[in-house]
């Protein structure tokens, strides 16, 4: 059978599938906001135990590598296979860095025995449960879509490298694209309602 | 082979929208030191959906592809909004 | 590919891929062979989960414990459950028929997708073999009953945790194909087929794709919220660490109810194929049926608090979601007589598939006319969780879904296998089949008024009589499928050959085809120029 | 068929049922009707010729307008019947309806506790819905009202009044487990009279246990309507927890703090079984299977179910 190819339609599939993405976290969205509401003193306090620096060490790294990522599907486009190299290593790189920060404070909140089902957590009533409980979920999930995220860049270099993506086909370096724009998307969102908002 | 012609994003835009998305993060950070009470949340997630448009306006491309994607996008987070309004008239008048 | 040349001529049954003998199906990536692997896979789940509700039936005989205790019931309950919605009717018709004719029907030689396509079926398959190690390791066949409600689902000892975990497989390939679905429709559409010019059966297939995808992923984050409750002790719903169990029934539910939709339309789109066809008319009011099928996957979206209206929400949730319910009924009516009218002035050619037609709307109209009943709130204060719901959904989704499938099967019959069955075993099957399924699953109606819940291993003497007559139809049915299965089954393997393009008379594409399809459908693909149901030739050519 | 109603909420919810179901009988048979109509009059060898119609807006105007128009109506009937439910009277008599599994018990205001629902006539009767482990739903047929026990959901009510007396049937209608089939009870309403006389008869609260009285057989009664024969079988067999069967006196095997170790099946056992199950968890068997009964069964009742277990030694 004759390979169709259709980047248009690639890249619909993968708008699609961004939109499963965004109802997953949504409704994670809808379970915080309900209990913020049943709770908000309590997430309130809560919200003040997590680290508001790192979080926001978090936030830039992320941003600057979703700028990197879109400027090498620019640089693949000018046919700059060299500069796309480059920018994608330095967007693998903040990945990794992230991933390590997440490390670090979970580790910490750990040490305090604030995770979920600890003595520690109990003590402190219902909506620091949950608060904990959710942080815990969606950050999780995030970081498992940034472990992803850090395979799909690995794989999409092979292949520039290979020159198996190139000049004038690069759909996989664009969906690749989008899939860590739609985890900079969610964290977008995360930072602000569990490091931010007291 | 693909029949639709790319667009391709200058390096400057981007860097652009780096600093306003950087902008805003600072802006978010600092407002929800300072004491507001309820509208700290409502400034964190106002100030979040200005970043989110921007990262899909401009990294997603959405500013550049046909109609059909943004309409879709909207749709979604329409739903979405929905969804969450409609739970809450349960949580709201238990 | 390995060769190119000749396939144009065999058909897609007989073509020698890379692969020969089963891989040349289980690693097939022609929409057809996947389409008919999901058949065969629903064939043999169907036949299980189907035993599973016999033996409940046949409990339910006599009050007190007739041939199982209530561990035994319960977990049969909850199997049946998982098996028919998960397996069998939300895959359903999108799978099977959506796979094997959606292409076909807009002018496509395959799906946008091959591969994901081929990945659908296999995520599906291990979803399958991950809940069946349930039913084998561990404590036992877990006991929750298919919608899994906190907290029981995790305070029981018995093995829950693969039953989730094998949903949440099944849901990425309800997703998968849905995207599939969708890029199909929207890219690789025959030239001239304008939206409004596509057939029926794909309209309706594209309203279940985005239900797919959007309200897939709600179970999905609901059913992983399950498992971390379970290993993890986080407390989302469990009450004692705060936890709220009545929004782990709005997360559930705010896929659930759209599920009845994915599961549904497609049926809905599947009468909308028959009836025009055996009426040798333009269906009437095409425009109509589109528009109400999209109405019906947008506000089925916001309906699912009436599953919940005894469960503890606010009034005024329950006033909104009542009143939300009883506006999705209304485009369920207006295609009823959408149906209904395009028989008038027709000339209507009584074959098998037209009678499964007609009798899906005389149940679909008990099941959405007893469904009024059930979103009014004071009514359904007496009625929710008792055998009245039960008797309701079997009617939409058995009786509805149902219909429609076995309707589908023995309308594209010869297109699919390029072999016809016999009509009378057929007609037989479907009359004894009919019987039976009205003496099942009316008598829960009545049930239900009198006030038997549901998920009852054992019940009150009072009882009694409406149980036999159910139960007795059950067996009635059984035979029912017996037949039909079974005339189906021989006749795919020997039945006489047929080559015949057309044999009902259709309009759309399917029909212009060989049969059986080539593998790559058509050797060029046909221009549409007219609306799809369009008999206008066929009354000239008539002499009266 | 259809229960006889009891409560002043029947009149309203059956409204709703006739009217709903006198349309839906209208449009089914009518429908029905016409499609047998149609396939007389347009089968092929009557009508070869099919007449080529696409549609016609005006109809498909009137079949939009006349369904919305009906269910309407319907969510109307069905509203305004369900209003007095949620519409919850200041002033009423008010009992804790508890549910476990597999059980109900009814405490009311002074005190006394019942495995049956005893309520006067013509009163506005408040029931404060618990639920300790799983989800419940009380149900009443007769009386058209059913509502969650959802366990954590403080302040979950409901209300009816009784317009008969008579004995009726409340079942669990949420499913709960393994025996949620036999989770149902009754529902007294008497005489106002006689109910305030059974009411003030304190002395059901602290039965007075008679010198000669069978105490194995009074434990016996303790452990049915307590409902822990629906976990702990009386032959043997393994339900959910241990059998209650010839254990008496023997050594037994058990997990403390995630310790194996021997202990004696004695009175401290059974007692501190019943009040902290978790405390000791015998071998094969999981935590977090049983709630304390703790306020739920006295002392005395301990002392029963003790005598009785011995008695099965024998």
């Amino acid at each position: 059978m004759t390979i169709h190819r259709d980047d248009l339609a690639d890249k619909f599939g993968m708008w699609l599938f961004i939109f499963t993405e965004l109802l997953l976290f949504g409704m994670l969205f809808v379970v915080y906001a309900v209990y913020r509401s049943m709770h908000p003193e309590a997430f309130r306090i809560a919200g003040e135990e997590l680290d508001v620096a790192l979080g926001t060490i978090n936030t830039v790294i992320l941003l600057i590598s979703s700028a990197t990522v879109a400027m090498s599907i620019t640089a693949i486009q000018k046919g700059d296979k060299k500069r796309c190299l480059q920018l994608l290593s330095i967007t693998l790189l903040i990945a990794v860095i992230f991933m390590v920060n997440k490390y670090f404070e979970w580790g910490a909140k750990f040490e305090y025995g604030f995770y979920p089902g600890s003595d520690a957590l109990a003590e402190l009533g219902h909506g620091t449960i949950l608060f904990f409980g959710l942080y815990f979920f969606m950050t999780g999930i995030h970081a498992l879509h940034i472990l992803i995220g850090i395979g799909l860049f690995i794989y999409v270099m092979l292949q520039v490298k290979k020159n198996k993506i190139h000049q004038t086909d690069y759909i996989w370096l664009e969906n690749t694209g989008l899939y860590w724009h739609l985890v900079d998307l969610i964290w977008i969102f995360l930072f602000p309602l569990f490091y931010l908002i007291h | 082979m693909s029949e639709e012609k790319t667009h391709m994003v200058p390096y400057s835009t981007q860097i652009a929208a780096l600093l306003a998305l950087l902008v805003l993060t600072g802006l978010s950070v600092a407002i929800t030191q300072l004491e507001f009470g309820g509208y700290n949340t409502l400034a964190a997630m106002l100030l979040a959906g200005a970043k989110a448009v921007i990262v899909l306006a401009w990294y997603m491309h959405l500013k550049y592809e046909k109609q059909l994607f943004p309409v879709m996008v909207a749709a979604v987070f329409v739903i979405f909004l929905l969804v969450l309004f409609v739970t809450f008239f349960d949580y709201s008048y238990r | 590919m390995s060769d190119n040349t000749n396939h144009k001529e065999v058909s897609y049954l007989e073509y020698q891929g890379k692969y020969r003998g089963i891989l040349g199906w289980i690693l097939s990536t022609d929409h057809k062979r996947i389409g008919l692997l999901y058949l065969y896979t629903m064939l043999l789940f169907f036949s299980i989960a189907a035993i599973l509700g016999l033996l409940m039936k046949t409990q339910l005989i006599a009050p007190g414990e007739t041939i199982m205790g209530p561990q035994t019931y319960n977990s049969f309950f909850t199997l049946h459950g998982i098996i028919m919605i998960f397996i069998i009717v939300v895959p359903g018709l999108p799978a099977v028929f959506g796979n094997f004719f959606l292409p076909i029907m807009i002018g496509a030689k395959d799906v946008a997708f091959p591969r994901i396509n081929l990945l659908s079926w296999w995520l599906y398959i291990i979803g399958i073999l991950i809940v069946l190690t349930s039913q084998f390791t561990g404590g036992g066949p877990p006991d929750t009953g298919w919608t899994f409600y906190a907290p029981y689902s995790f305070q029981t000892p018995t093995n829950v945790l693969p039953a989730v975990f094998g949903a949440f497989v099944m849901g990425f390939s309800s997703i998968l194909t849905g995207i599939n679905f969708v890029v199909t429709i929207h890219r690789m559409r025959a030239p001239g087929m304008k939206w409004l010019r596509m057939p029926l059966f794909p309209w309706t297939l594209y309203g279940t794709a985005w239900i797919q995808i959007l309200a897939t992923p709600v179970i999905g984050i609901t059913l992983m919220l399950i498992i971390a409750e379970r290993m993890l002790g986080i407390g989302f719903f469990d009450p004692a660490l705060g936890g709220d169990p009545i929004l782990y029934q709005h997360l559930f539910w705010i896929y659930s109810h759209p599920a009845v939709y994915i599961m549904i339309l497609p049926a809905m789109g599947v009468i909308s194929e028959i009836i025009p066809v055996f009426s040798r008319k333009s269906i009437f009011g095409y425009r109509a049926i589109v528009l109400s099928t999209m109405a019906i996957a947008f506000v089925g979206y916001f309906v699912w608090g009436h599953h919940m209206f005894t469960s503890g929400m606010s009034g005024r949730a329950l006033f909104t979601f009542s009143f939300l319910t009883f506006l999705v009924a209304i485009p369920s009516a207006i295609k009823v007589f959408n149906w209904v009218a395009t028989m008038h002035k027709g000339s209507l050619h009584l074959h098998t598939p037209f009678f499964w037609a007609l009798s899906f709307l005389f149940v679909f109209m008990i099941g959405g006319l007893t469904g009024l009943v059930l979103g009014a709130l004071a009514t359904n204060v007496h009625l929710h969780d008792t055998h009245f719901v039960v008797a309701h959904f079997h009617f939409i989704v058995f009786g509805g879904t149902g219909f429609a499938f076995m309707g589908a099967v023995h309308y594209w019959f010869p297109k699919m296998f390029g072999r016809m069955y016999d009509a009378n075993w057929a007609n037989l099957g479907w009359g004894i089949f009919f019987i039976g399924f009205l003496s099942l699953y009316l008598p829960m109606f009545f049930l239900g008024m009198s006030g038997m819940p549901r998920r009852y291993y054992d019940y009150l003497p009072e009882f009694h009589g409406m149980n036999i007559l159910s139960s007795m139809g059950a067996w009635v049915m059984i035979s029912g499928i017996l037949i039909i299965f079974a005339n189906l089954i021989r006749s795919a393997r020997s039945g006489p050959k047929t080559t015949e393009k057309n044999p009902w008379g259709g309009k759309t594409l399917e029909w212009q085809v060989d049969t059986p399809p080539t593998l790559e459908n058509f050797d060029e693909i046909p221009a549409v120029d007219k609306t799809p149901y369009d008999y206008r030739d066929y009354a000239e050519n008539t002499n009266s | 068929m259809y229960p006889l109603g009891a409560s002043t909420f029947v009149e309203g919810v059956n409204n709703a049922f006739v009217f709903i179901l006198g349309v839906s009988f209208f449009f089914l048979i009518s429908i029905t009707a016409v499609i047998i109509y149609f396939l007389i009059r347009y089968n092929k060898k009557r009508n070869p010729k099919p007449t080529h119609v696409e549609g016609n807006n005006w109809l498909e105007f009137i079949w939009t307008a006349i369904p919305l128009v009906l269910v309407m109506g319907m969510f109307y009937y069905g509203y305004v019947a369900w209003i007095p439910m949620k519409r919850i009277p200041d002033e009423g008599f008010h009992v804790t309806a508890n549910a476990r599994m597999w059980s109900f018990s009814f405490t009311y205001d002074n005190g006394r506790v019942t495995d049956k629902l005893f309520v006067p006539k013509d009163t506005a009767i408040i029931l404060s819905l618990n639920a300790r482990d799983v989800l419940h739903s009380l149900y009443i047929p007769a009386f058209r009202i059913k509502e969650d026990m959802v366990p954590g959901l403080t302040d979950n009510r409901m209300w009816f009044q009784a317009n008969n007396t008579g004995t009726f049937t409340i079942f669990c209608a949420e499913y709960c487990g393994l025996q949620h089939a036999l989770m149902y009870t009754d529902l007294v309403v008497m005489e106002p009279d006689e109910f305030w006389e059974w009411y003030a008869d304190t002395t059901a609260v602290a039965p007075v246990i008679p010198e000669d009285a069978n105490l194995a057989l009074l434990g016996r009664q303790v452990v049915e309507s307590k409902g822990c024969i629906a976990c702990h079988s009386l032959d043997g067999t393994v339900v959910i927890g241990p059998s209650f069967l010839g254990k008496f006196g023997d050594p037994v095997r058990v997990i403390t703090d995630g310790v194996e170790r021997e202990i004696i099946y004695d009175e401290e056992y059974v007692r501190r079984s019943i009040y902290d199950p978790d405390y000791d968890i015998t071998v094969g068997f999981r935590r977090g299977q049983m709630l304390s009964y703790e306020g739920e069964v006295t002392e005395d009742e301990v002392m029963l179910i003790i005598e009785f277990l011995k008695s099965l030694n024998e």
